[in-house]
């Protein structure tokens, strides 16, 4: 799925973290989140998840296109993963046929009557990134997805990526490792830091009250 | 010239701080008229002798109380509608003075009580109520306080206050319905339009208005120091991040 | 919506889930207050419909504060904003599956328990029947509050604060169904007010808790 | 006090305690002002 942000202006919390956001994604290809910590690269993923208002400006996609897969990994400790899944699947109204392909990307068959208590972080992962195909959503908002994943699973996932680039899909990636991913392209958030110049239009406490 | 120009907080600085004077000004003149007046020079009350004379604080209290809330309520919806800060910040200020208001007619009821009918409380509705309302009031001071970001904080006390309203309305009828039956003809509360003589009745109104005055020029005041935290706030967050 | 109350249900039941832990608060209390109030039946039988009543209350409170915050702590909730369920669906289910876990077993076990207080014969239908009726209003309310303060910290205390003076209405019609039921008086004005306030709580609370989840994700 | 009648506690009582807690509010209202009138203008406004 193609779409476009335009002169969009994000916050946490109370503070504008990004401003003047625009960039373009095709459909099939994955754009890579980049900027230090604290850049805003979270920020920007919730707020064209639909979790955050943007202050301004405009996404071209609805927040039903997004499937949001945050730090956290949303695991329910005394589920298994096979009910974890399910529930998730039954949520976004995908059938088992996702279900069977999710558990195939991530081999997570081995691990299916395993409480999500008992998996390891890097397993953890892997469930909570199954997820995502679960949604049947056509871009992936991914935050710092390989995080403890080795080598084999990060190839994994990557692997999962591509087919679902593949299939006409896109992505947002926040990520500092290189997947191997056919069509990318960098974004570094860093370039939208806030100039401090806007905040006065939104926010009427920016300037002096008397 | 509409009045949501007042909704600007520079423009609400202005102004209030132009008016704030004669507001004040206006309060204690018709607070003392009202209270010395009723206070020195109004005969005893043939039941209830020289006690009536709490009469000019319970009801001005007990009458703010309630329309504190009304105007927190109001103060929110416009918020929660037009997303003006100055009208959330106005609902923060007046809570704290709804919670005095409905402390000193609770305290005064209660004082009055004793001479009146033997017992410092009584589960009448109309106390009990006021027992509900202030413990409304406490939660929504005390979910302001809790929040730290300034405009999630005036969204929750928002949605909380309408949310409280209607269950304030229906504790009434039910603190109504539940007494009911424990006894029929407690209704000792005194209503003040009804039974209470004109020697009584000017200084009350008098000191009715003088209250009404207090309570504006406290809401002034106190929105003024809203905003200008809140001014703060912005400066501090921004000497934060940079 | 029936996945996640699928969901709620078996994660009360799993070990750790509390399920079990209202009830155990209610039966405590219900041998506390004879402790407290001497053995008496003609002592403990007036105040029997007001104890277990407000022992119901207080049991529903104590396992609010993990109703939302749980979720949140686990990146769940900012998934669940995401799904295709309203928000308002969601507080509906998490609602329906807290009075599933605890109103509902408390309005069962309460009859039996108001033997200890010995509360008259005839008002045992009606305590079983205002609990029935009663208790789902006090979920509403109770996931309400939840959505209010799940974004704090320290919030359970203030959730306390802020729900208790909700909990009034419900708690003097309920009270008053079994005070009458005991004493042989008709019960049902009471009885179609309490219904009258969980109807409305069920009808309206869940926007009023989305609108309040919405804020505290942003 | 003798000309308040049987009551002189009651009604003193009552002035005494609502002068305190509303003189209290206002005073704490104009304390809160005055510091952060005072901390804008330590910060240049």
């Amino acid at each position: 799925m193609e779409f476009e942000a335009r002169s969009l202006t994000c916050r946490r919390g109370e503070a504008t973290v990004l401003e003047g956001v625009a960039f373009r994604v095709r459909a099939g290809e994955a754009l890579i989140l980049r900027g230090p910590n604290g850049a805003g690269k979270t920020t920007l993923l919730r707020t064209l998840a639909g979790l955050t208002p943007a202050v301004a400006g405009e996404v071209t996609a609805p927040p039903e296109a997004m499937a949001y897969g945050a730090h956290a990994d949303g695991l329910k400790a005394q589920l298994t993963v096979a009910e974890n899944l399910a529930f998730w699947a039954a949520a976004f109204g995908t059938g088992a046929e996702a279900l069977a392909r999710a558990e195939a990307a991530f081999d997570l068959a081995p691990l299916r009557a395993r409480r999500a208590a008992d998996l390891s972080a890097g397993q953890k992962r892997r469930a909570a990134l199954a997820r995502l195909v679960l949604t049947g959503r056509p871009v992936w908002l991914l935050d710092e997805p390989t995080v403890s994943l080795d080598a084999g699973n990060t190839a994994r996932f990557a692997a999962a990526v591509r087919t679902h680039l593949a299939a006409g899909g896109s992505a947002l990636i926040a990520t500092h490792i290189d997947l191997g991913l056919p069509e990318t392209r960098v974004l570094d958030v860093a370039r939208f830091a806030p100039t401090g110049r806007q905040a006065a239009g939104s926010d009427p406490f920016a300037e002096a009250v008397e | 010239m509409s009045i949501w120009e007042y909704a600007n907080p520079r423009r609400f600085m202005a102004a209030s701080g132009a008016v704030q004077p004669y507001v004040w000004g206006l309060a204690i003149l018709l607070c003392a008229t009202g209270l010395i007046w009723g206070f020195f020079f109004t005969p005893e009350d043939f039941r209830m002798g020289h006690s009536v004379k709490i009469i000019y604080i319970h009801v001005p209290s007990a009458f703010l109380a309630i329309n504190a809330w009304f105007m927190m309520l109001v103060a929110s919806l416009i918020w929660l509608i037009r997303r003006h800060h100055v009208s959330a910040l106005a609902a923060r200020a007046a809570a704290p003075i709804g919670l005095i208001m409905t402390a000193v007619a609770l305290i005064t009821g209660a004082i009055w009580g004793k001479p009146m009918w033997g017992t410092y409380w009584e589960w009448d509705p109309r106390l009990t109520s006021f027992l509900i309302l202030f413990l409304f009031y406490l939660g929504y001071v005390a979910l302001w306080s809790a929040i730290e970001q300034q405009d999630q904080a005036a969204d929750l006390t928002s949605i909380l206050c309408l949310v409280g309203t209607v269950f304030a309305v229906l504790s009434r009828y039910a603190a109504q319905f539940w007494n009911q039956g424990l006894h029929q003809g407690a209704s000792l509360s005194l209503d003040a339009e009804e039974n209470v003589a004109d020697v009584f009745w000017i200084p009350l109104v008098i000191t009715l208005a003088g209250f009404v005055f207090l309570f504006v020029a406290l809401v002034l005041l106190r929105t003024r120091t809203e905003i200008r935290r809140r001014r703060l706030h912005a400066i501090s967050l921004k000497e934060r991040l940079a | 919506m029936l996945a996640l109350l699928q969901r709620d249900l078996r994660l009360a039941l799993r070990a750790g889930g509390g399920f079990g832990l209202g009830l155990a608060f209610f039966l405590i209390l219900a041998t506390l207050v004879p402790l407290a109030v001497g053995p008496q039946p003609d002592r403990l039988a007036p105040i029997a419909p007001g104890i277990l009543w407000l022992g119901a209350l207080l049991a529903c409170l104590l396992s609010l504060d993990r109703l939302w915050a749980l979720d949140a702590e686990d990146g769940s909730l900012d998934l669940l904003a995401t799904a295709p369920v309203p928000l308002e669906g969601a507080a509906t289910v998490k609602a329906l599956a807290h009075w599933i876990t605890t109103g509902l077993p408390l309005a069962v076990i309460a009859a039996p328990l108001s033997l200890l207080l010995f509360l008259p014969g005839p008002a045992l239908p009606w305590l079983a029947l205002s609990l029935l009726l009663g208790t789902p209003a006090l979920s509403w309310i109770g996931t309400f509050g939840a959505a209010l303060t799940v974004g704090l910290k320290r919030g359970s205390l203030l959730l306390s604060l802020l729900v208790l003076p909700l909990y009034v209405p419900t708690l003097v019609f309920g009270a008053e169904v079994v005070r009458r039921g005991a004493e042989g008086l008709p019960v049902a004005t009471p009885l179609a007010l309490l219904a009258g306030i969980t109807l409305g709580c069920i009808a309206l609370l869940p926007f009023a808790s989305a609108a309040a989840l919405r804020v505290n994700l942003r | 006090m003798s000309w308040l009648g049987k009551y002189a506690f009651d009604i003193l009582l009552a002035y005494g305690l609502t002068a305190l807690l509303i003189g209290g509010l206002i005073l704490q209202s104009v304390l809160a002002a005055r510091a952060a009138r005072r901390q804008l203008e330590e910060r240049g406004e």
